[in-house]
């Protein structure tokens, strides 16, 4: 058991840290919020900075153009960006962290060389449709029908929660191909063209006011057989592998962030005054306690999939996935509010730095799984507790 | 960095688990539950002592494994585990201070305030970590200290059955006390911190796999009750407390360093308390009695969340943190001084 | 809408106040706690004391011995006594708010003169037989049977949590005559002499330490026929009635009880030091808000009891009951942790004041339906939410 | 005693909602939440002045009702259900003071400290409970002031898109205001908090509907998840702090002892506010768009929570009553002021 660097580490954190330093002076001010091409601009000149320094992948393996490093090495990654204010992955997540692990993984030869490298460059811009309105925590339930025709599926019906869907060349679709099949069975994952006709994008504005997502309704639409990524009714299979993927990493970016946040609230309520108040004042070490253990769950659960990709085995989501999600969606909205308290009654003003936050982190309980539904897989999957029969 | 345990750690918590079930099985706790007012179990001590719970850590040349921090956590985490009666911590800090601690032919409590002191009437020296430099009550000096305490502070009221408790109004001047210079109250202090919250972890484990135990056979409505969503929900949130405490009281054990171990013992406190709470409630009425275990962890719990850094004192020290260092412990410059550092065992010959 | 006493209310409250300034101060202070047999003695010198005063069975029907008085007038007293630190009803509970009110309701003309006038005169003390090991929150699935012959039944099985089984005369039981019909069907309502052949009690350690409850044990023990309130296999329903004699007056001697301990405590910690902790002081402000607002819950609750009662309506446990239950229960556990936080750590003494009441408190979310069955309760019974199907 | 509302008042509630829902049905709530930085709804204003909502206290020959407090109440929690936008409490309290804030033809605002005010640009004037007696700052007056704010006070940006605000760093001096001599600002801000609370009780009550009509209708898992015990007991919890605040908000009106009022808005804060939340957490992602109510309800709930009495206020004040009162407040002794007291409408003329 050790938190330090091996030497490889820490020569790894060290050239990663130099060339943050040099490059982020460089880089353009981020754009306004809901400046989506400009937004798309940005992410994807970072994207593009990252690959020509070598960092670009740097999880995904060598021969899908990744740099084949571990779980641990992505971890320092995420850290050191954080740690240096770099910009936040934005346009290029689904791409880099879920459509493309999955192609990565179960595409052929000639849809790899179609679609990885440009993920790599910040070239083009991935959106997930998976979601549907009746379909929320219950993602097998959804209706979303492929019919076949020829060469071509023709695919209608609509997808919600689809992020950066006005700015992106494409999209991870999940549809169902076997309408006889039940749930789970008979759905396959397609690659579509944003721009193919029968698309329409429509924002969704969210109670934080912004456009960060968009319902996605397609009206048979077209789609060649060879976008489809896996077998035929095998895409809930393929969608799912990229869980595997999912190396404790998810959200540590996040955690450093939150810290940093953290540390600020305490010197702003020390200017206001605030801090002369020792409920809130305690409030803020408890929040301390708990983002420094989050870290460390974190530092944990990296060194559990570090160990299983370096033996090997396929990782399969663990204990710390499910606990750290539900502790650390919790976590930040109890951040955001010790923040609405620490600027009293500024934190009425939409415009005060973590308000926005403050809105935007109370998706954190329900998105990717309600905490709800993460305490039946707690207590379930981990547990071993007899079935609740909730699906 | 390997934030995993080691497979000679695994081993000895495994070893660990084993021995202390012979040494102290259920049969055992509950005689000493009954047993109050009569004599401490020595014999079990100096067992203890045998197998090097307190000596763990000093080098080899003293009788010790030359081990650190964070295996003396694992086997502390399996002390709370098995509700181990005894002023372990206590002792474990004075091997190498206090001769016989190291063997378990001694017995010692500590304390750093005035206040409940453990074991007070049993032990043979009472370790004092009120100032920069610990010091020494020795057992001669105890006995007058029992002496001049007022009636209400007998040591027959303790909440917790198998830990008998006096309260000291004050604590003894240093003319009655031998310092020990060679040792710093600050690193004791930061050590029994860590320890008491690893038994907090380990009771907060126990718990979680009781009540996951309980609602695994017991039917209510048909019904397992482990398949209703409001005991799965309990269950859940028990096994997230422990993991996070679990992650914080490891780091602790590796860095020792103030904010982690402030939060080590802040989260494996709450863990200890809140799961016990709610494994009696997964017991329901059969956890509210005399005869099951669920209050004896419970009421531990509470103690040793008194002892050391209390949650009070845990949450204004970490606030200060926060303004006292810009990064909040950035991470990547922990140093490991516990792991790494070979002079600790050096220090206490 | 008002709060305050009609003129007869009032004069009620003012003679009883009276009453109880003159006799508290001749009654013998409270015995040991697990003395049984002095506090046996000690309620029903209280218990007789209220009979003499015409205090007694306030809130029963005048022909079954009662005062007849209304819920308002019944919490009067409640809180007159609380205020004035009367004894607590203790031994006499059950035969005073549940065994003889259902007696009094379903019980035949001889039953009740029988049963009702030693339980008002404080002559006669009952307990309860309902729980079972194997039925804890689920009571339909008890299992003690009695079997008839001739006059009789035979009865065999065992009770739990039974409260004052040592000292009992008598015990209201609820059995299973018909093992062949469903859960709540087949059960009957048996009166058993505590002193009959086959009946051994064996007192249950609380884990607060005190013997407060008892596991009964019954080995065909013989109970006549005529011992039988209501019609066999309705023991059920005859149970159930006397909820309906709840009208929002449980508990609410405790809510006065709990206030009077939060200003103690609030004086305690002025007197330790601890009243200098901001968040223990803004602790107890809030606990102060919770029990001022339950006590006022309790006066909503009682006032609809009073409407029913007067309209002659069978009083149904409305929404009152499960939504003051739950809250009240979590409060007084909360009551309770905040006094070991003013005690500071003599609160692991446990001699001290609190102490004990820390550890009772622990079984308030527990007893007489668990936190988890009264939020089902409220969500079906009261929000009409489709059942979970939990029974 | 009878603490159920009277025949009257439940009509009174009945007619209420029924009014509400007229002049200001959810399309028209939408079209306000959009219509940012457009006009004041001035003709709305009227029709609940001439509802009656402000007047309501006043006595008959000034052309209210003669009602009192309890009352005024049922028809807050109404407007705090509908949403009703604009200075509700301000104006209401303004009655009888300020000219035509009873009939609604003047738009009357207020605050008690420097921070946020409400309405500030539509505002024909506003009240100042800052000292003991009320003050008044008149919409000429008004104007400068809003002239000599930062433009980091711009009102565009209030939270609640239906409530602007402009957060005032300091108040009016005295010689630019006119002293209310016949009113004290003890008893307005007591009442102020009371009818806040009030609209709070209302947008928890209200919550607490969606999220049970939504629990009923949306299906996952082939049932209606409001057939999960997660959500029944979310649900519960949210009927429960409802409740409890209900008890506590009408008895304030009854009474108006500040340990009343403090305890009603103390708990009808929490209970708008988390019952706002948990009505979000059972909508789940439909919960979280700008189409949805429910983020309406949380912000107002969070505005409204920080006007008057706060949650850190009210428990400080709570806690210094419990040593004030040798018998916090015992209800026997309680007497109704304004329920009973007929002076208080004269007061006002």
């Amino acid at each position: 058991m050790n938190l330090d660097d091996t030497p490889e580490e820490a020569d790894f954190r060290h050239r990663l840290r130099s060339w943050l330093h040099r490059t982020l002076p460089t880089l353009p001010p981020a754009p306004a919020a809901d400046d989506w091409p400009a937004r798309r601009a940005h992410d994807c000149a970072w994207q593009r900075a990252l690959y020509e320094a070598g960092y670009a992948g740097l999880h995904w393996p060598c021969e899908a153009g990744g740099q084949g490093a571990g779980p641990l090495r992505h971890l320092i990654l995420l850290e050191e960006a954080e740690q240096a204010g770099a910009p936040y992955v934005g346009a290029g997540f689904v791409g880099l962290l879920h459509a493309g692990p999955t192609i990565a993984a179960e595409g052929t030869a000639a849809q790899r060389a179609r679609w990885l490298p440009p993920i790599l460059r910040g070239e083009e811009v991935w959106c997930q449709g998976f979601s549907e309105p009746e379909a929320g925590s219950d993602l097998a339930a959804l209706r979303t029908r492929a019919v076949r025709d020829g060469d071509s599926y023709l695919v209608t019906g609509s997808k919600i929660w689809t992020s950066h869907a006005q700015i992106a060349d494409w999209c991870e679709l999940l549809v169902r191909t076997d309408p006889s099949a039940p749930r789970h069975r008979g759905l396959s994952w397609l690659a579509m063209p944003m721009n193919a006709p029968g698309v329409t994008v429509r924002p969704l504005r969210t109670l934080a006011g912004s456009t960060e997502f968009a319902e996605v309704f397609l009206d048979e639409v077209r789609i060649p057989v060879s976008c489809r990524v896996g077998a035929e009714n095998d895409g809930w299979r393929v969608s799912m592998v990229t869980l595997s993927f999912e190396r404790g990493t998810a959200f540590a970016g996040e955690v450093v962030a939150c810290r940093r946040t953290l540390g600020r609230l305490a010197r702003a309520a020390q200017a206001n005054g605030a801090w002369e108040d020792a409920v809130l004042r305690r409030r803020l070490g408890r929040l301390h306690a708990e983002f420094t253990a989050l870290w460390r769950l974190v530092q944990a659960n990296v060194s559990e999939a570090e160990h299983s990709w370096r033996s090997g085995e396929s990782a399969v989501p663990g204990v710390g996935g499910s606990v750290f999600k539900l502790r650390y969606s919790h976590a930040r909205q109890e951040l955001y509010e010790a923040a609405a308290e620490v600027l009293g009654p500024l934190a009425l003003d939409a415009r005060r730095n973590w308000t926005a936050d403050r809105l935007s982190a109370l998706a954190y309980t329900i998105a990717a799984g309600t905490s709800q539904i993460q305490q039946n897989i707690i207590a379930e999957r981990i547990l071993g507790l007899p079935s609740g029969r909730w699906r | 960095m390997d934030f995993r345990l080691t497979e000679d750690q695994r081993l000895l918590r495994s070893e660990t688990r084993r021995l202390f079930t012979a040494l102290f099985p259920r049969e055992r706790l509950r005689q000493s539950v009954e047993a109050v007012g009569e004599d401490f179990d020595r014999a079990l001590w100096r067992k203890l002592g045998d197998a090097g719970l307190f000596s763990l850590r000093l080098p080899e040349r003293d009788g010790g494994a030359a081990l650190a921090l964070p295996e003396a956590v694992l086997l502390f985490e399996e002390a709370g585990r098995a509700l181990l009666p005894g002023p372990l911590t206590a002792t474990h800090l004075a091997a190498g201070l206090v001769p016989g601690a190291a063997e378990g032919t001694c017995v010692v409590t500590a304390v750093d305030r005035p206040g409940p002191a453990e074991h007070l009437a049993t032990a043979d020296a009472l370790l004092l970590l009120d100032g920069p430099r610990p010091r020494l009550l020795p057992a001669a000096q105890l006995s007058g200290l029992l002496g001049a305490l007022p009636d209400s502070t007998d040591s027959t009221d303790s909440i917790d059955p198998t830990t008998p408790l006096h309260l000291l109004p004050r604590l003894p001047p240093p003319d009655t006390t031998r310092p020990i210079p060679e040792a710093a109250a600050s690193r004791l202090l930061l050590e029994a911190t860590v320890l008491t919250a690893a038994q907090q972890l380990g009771s907060a484990g126990r718990t979680l796999e009781m009540a996951v135990d309980h609602a695994k056979v017991r039917t209510q409505f048909g019904r397992p009750i482990g398949a209703f969503q409001a005991v799965q929900h309990l269950c859940a949130q028990m096994l997230v407390r422990t993991e996070l405490a679990r992650a914080a009281v490891y780091a602790a054990s590796l860095t020792a360093l103030p904010p982690d171990v402030a939060a080590a013992k802040l989260l494996a406190d709450e863990a200890a308390v809140r799961n016990a709470r709610d494994c009696l409630q997964v017991h329901g009425g059969l956890g509210f009695t005399w005869e099951a275990d669920v209050h004896l962890h419970l009421k531990r719990a509470w103690l040793r969340a008194a002892q050391w850094q209390t949650a009070a004192r845990a949450e204004t020290a970490l606030a200060e943190e926060l303004l006292a260092d810009r990064r909040s412990v950035p991470p990547q410059t922990i140093v490991n001084p516990l792991g790494r550092n070979p002079e600790r065992p050096a220090n206490r010959q």
